[in-house]
């Protein structure tokens, strides 16, 4: 079981780097992102500062959805995902290795990226280390709760705006969270509790996410 | 390891294999199974329809009629609060639809039932309406309690995703186009969906208290008299008869739609 | 307990906020009850004309 | 030694709610080849796909009796770990060489080969110097023979192979029709759809025809 997680860990992981084009443009689709928006609310440090919350969980949100709908389907369309299926150790715990090879290759680009562009909204240095956390807690619940998603609308030629419709109200808990102790550390107030709240959830993605996973790819591919 | 594949596609294999030993449950499900006939379904759900409709109306209306003219003006909201007679019930029958959904989506993962497929397909847009009512009448009956037509209440915002949940279900079902993995795939996420529901809810109420300063409802919550309250239940009450006989219409279409080229419907349409 | 019809409709000023919370309920039950029926019809009446024969 | 058996009893599959064929029935033992034969839409492709379990039948059942496995007959199992699947599509990811991919298929059956055997095998079907390219510039019938090279490496007693001869030479489908007729001939059981003419040297390959309802 555990030879079938590192293999299809370590064949993403060496498919993302071999495409590490990709992870750039989702680097820069957040940095972009980040950076337009001051040109929208005009400069102002304090109305920054008090956006900067929701304008970097929402971009977070928005990268997840763009990079989540590549996540099975290549293999959906060179036959991969039937030997997935076929194979005699349980899909969930390849969907489990499939959903972290994604996060690593992905989301932690954004915990690093963070400290860059929260300081660029003015947030005080003192923030970043709760910032990161937050992200760092929160983005994998993404990819798991967001790899249901898009394992369901699999078969479907263009699946976008389904799949925010699908996941994003899914999200909603993820994005209070993790805005709510980021705001808090910008208040300097203590983010501990939602913190833990974080880690709760992902507990929670990972002890049953992977199985909803496999579910939908084996309903999918009927 | 070994994965059974075909696990209790046939009614029997399930016998076989558990024995006697859990004669309580099969005889559960030789219930499933025979109400789980499909031409059986369809000649019982008119009449069970009625059943449903006809008490659910009554009794609705008896509900709103004692909410409209038999109730005493509420001291602090005024007439207003007569709104709460089509809201409440509204805001009830969104939950309960929601969680009748995913029980009947658990239901189609595990045994494959198709009448449980069919249930969450059609009782979502009947959980959508009756979400959507619960949200325009909330508001409504907010603009004069609280001097604006929204308010980001936990309520309210919790209501609000609820919808976002049920239109999900019904854009997935929309969007796949084999019936039979549309409806499969709209069970699993009705199941996703009520696991979130709680939790949604409560982060939303966790966010609420952090940023709304004051409390937003005015008004304390003083017991009800007896007579606001009973036409409350009555069409509370009425409201989920009246869900069980729309949702009950809705899977008769779709259970034609998927079945319009098997012998028995046709057997059934040339007859009539 | 209204003491006329007149006050009734009324609604102690509220009368706007009822009715159309009620208007808008009773389009949303009709539509829920009329939309099945009209799909049952149409779909029984494509399978008596056998439209899915292949 | 025990023989294993593929039966099928009472079989009707389809896509959807249609049913494309039904009321299969017949009994595979090791030893034995079969061809699907039908039209095109008969349902071939959904028959090998339901073998494996990638899709619910309809009605009736697939029963995987194994030749190391005594227990109960009649249970639908099908052992996965013992079954080699050669789908329509190669499963070979474009950016991965031929080495990768195959290493990870063959990990993802739960075997492990060591990549001197792998290239040893592609060698064979004439794909030396292809190994460390990515698969995406091979043509469609380089792409072929990889994805077949499965079978040179696996000991799964069930192969179910569809078109596994889409796209080859002539000389690739001779290296296959002796490959499968070697593993029918040591006690293994293919259950295989062709256009192509694939003749197996001595060994018994029967007919499943289906017939469309």
């Amino acid at each position: 079981m555990l030879s079938v997680f590192w293999a299809v860990l370590r064949r993403d992981l060496l498919l993302a780097f071999r495409q590490r084009g990709v992870l750039v443009h989702h680097l820069l689709f957040f940095v972009l992102v980040v950076a337009l928006f001051p040109l929208g609310t005009g400069a102002s440090p304090s109305i920054l500062v008090t956006v900067s919350p929701a304008l970097i969980w929402m971009s977070v949100l928005l990268a997840a959805l763009l990079s989540l709908q590549r996540l099975f389907k290549p293999d959906y369309e060179d036959g991969t995902l039937e030997q997935y299926v076929l194979s005699p150790e349980p899909l969930a715990v390849i969907a489990l290795a499939k959903v972290l090879a994604y996060w690593l290759a992905s989301g932690l680009i954004f915990v690093l990226a963070s400290p860059l562009l929260v300081l660029l909204l003015g947030v005080p240095v003192g923030a970043v280390p709760v910032i990161m956390a937050s992200l760092l807690l929160g983005t994998p619940t993404l990819g798991l709760v967001g790899a249901i998603g898009t394992a369901l609308t699999l078969s479907l030629p263009r699946a976008g705006l389904l799949l925010s419709l699908l996941i994003f109200p899914l999200y909603v808990p993820v994005l209070i969270f993790g805005a709510g102790a980021m705001r808090a550390a910008i208040e300097g107030l203590p983010a501990a509790g939602a913190l833990y709240l974080l880690a709760a959830l992902l507990m929670l993605g990972i002890s049953t996410a992977p199985f909803a996973i496999a579910a939908a790819l084996k309903i999918s591919m009927e | 390891m070994v994965e059974t594949h075909y696990a209790s596609t046939q009614f029997t294999i399930y016998l076989q294999r558990n024995g006697v030993g859990v004669l309580a449950k099969s005889a559960f499900m030789l219930w499933l199974h025979r109400f789980g006939s499909l031409p059986y379904f369809y000649r019982v759900s008119r009449p069970i329809a009625l059943a449903l409709a006809v008490p659910g109306v009554l009794l609705a209306a008896y509900g709103v009629y004692g909410g409209l003219v038999n109730a005493p003006v509420d001291y602090q909201q005024g007439d207003a609060f007569r709104i709460l007679y089509i809201h409440v019930p509204s805001a009830w029958l969104s939950l309960f639809g929601y969680t009748s959904m995913a029980i009947a989506g658990a239901v189609a993962l595990v045994w494959r039932l198709k009448l449980a497929e069919i249930f969450v397909v059609a009782a979502a847009p009947v959980g959508a309406s009756f979400t959507f009512l619960a949200l325009v009448t909330g508001s409504i009956w907010g603009k004069p309690m609280w001097g604006t037509w929204w308010v980001w209440d936990a309520r309210l915002t919790s209501e609000l995703i609820l919808l976002f949940l049920y239109l999900g279900v019904i854009a997935l079902h929309n969007a796949i186009e084999s019936p039979r993995s549309a409806a499969r795939a709209c069970a699993l996420l009705s199941v996703v969906g009520v696991i979130n529901v709680p939790i949604i809810h409560f982060s939303v109420e966790w966010w609420n208290t952090l940023h709304q300063g004051p409390t937003v409802t005015r008004f304390g919550r003083p017991a009800m008299e007896m007579a606001m309250l009973w036409p409350l239940l009555c069409a509370a009450l009425g409201f989920t008869l009246m869900f069980g006989w729309l949702t009950l219409w809705n899977m008769r279409v779709q259970l034609l739609r998927r079945e319009r080229r098997s012998r028995w419907v046709k057997k059934v349409f040339s007859d009539a | 307990m209204h003491e006329s019809w007149q006050q009734f409709w009324a609604m102690g000023g509220y009368a706007g906020y009822v009715w159309s919370s009620y208007a808008i309920a009773a389009v949303v039950i009709v539509g829920n009850i009329v939309a099945p029926v009209i799909a049952h019809r149409q779909i029984a009446r494509r399978i008596k004309n056998e439209e899915f024969d292949d | 030694m025990k023989r294993p058996r593929l039966g099928i009893r009472n079989l009707s599959c389809g896509r959807g709610e249609n049913a494309l064929f039904q009321g299969l029935d017949i009994s595979l033992v090791g030893g034995e080849a079969a061809r699907v034969l039908g039209e095109n839409g008969a349902g071939k492709t959904t028959l090998l796909r339901t073998l494996g379990g990638l899709q619910a039948p309809l009605t009736g059942e697939v029963v995987w009796e194994s030749a190391r496995d005594t227990g109960a007959v009649d249970d639908p199992v099908l052992l996965q770990d013992e079954l080699c699947f050669v789908g329509h599509d190669n499963a070979l990811n474009a950016a991965l060489t031929p080495v990768e991919n195959l290493d990870v298929l063959m990990r993802l059956c739960g075997r492990r080969v060591a990549p001197g055997r792998i290239r040893d095998t592609l060698a064979e079907l004439g794909l030396k110097r292809l190994a460390h390219r990515p698969s995406g510039r091979l043509s469609a019938g380089q792409k072929r023979r990889v994805s077949l090279a499965r079978l040179w490496l696996t000991d799964a007693p069930l192969w179910l192979l569809d078109e596994p001869a889409s796209a080859l030479d002539v000389d690739s489908r001779a290296l296959l029709c002796a490959r499968i007729a070697a593993h029918v001939a040591a006690g293994g059981i293919a259950v295989f759809t062709t256009h192509e003419a694939l003749t197996l040297a001595d060994v018994p390959v029967r007919s499943i025809e289906l017939l469309p309802c």
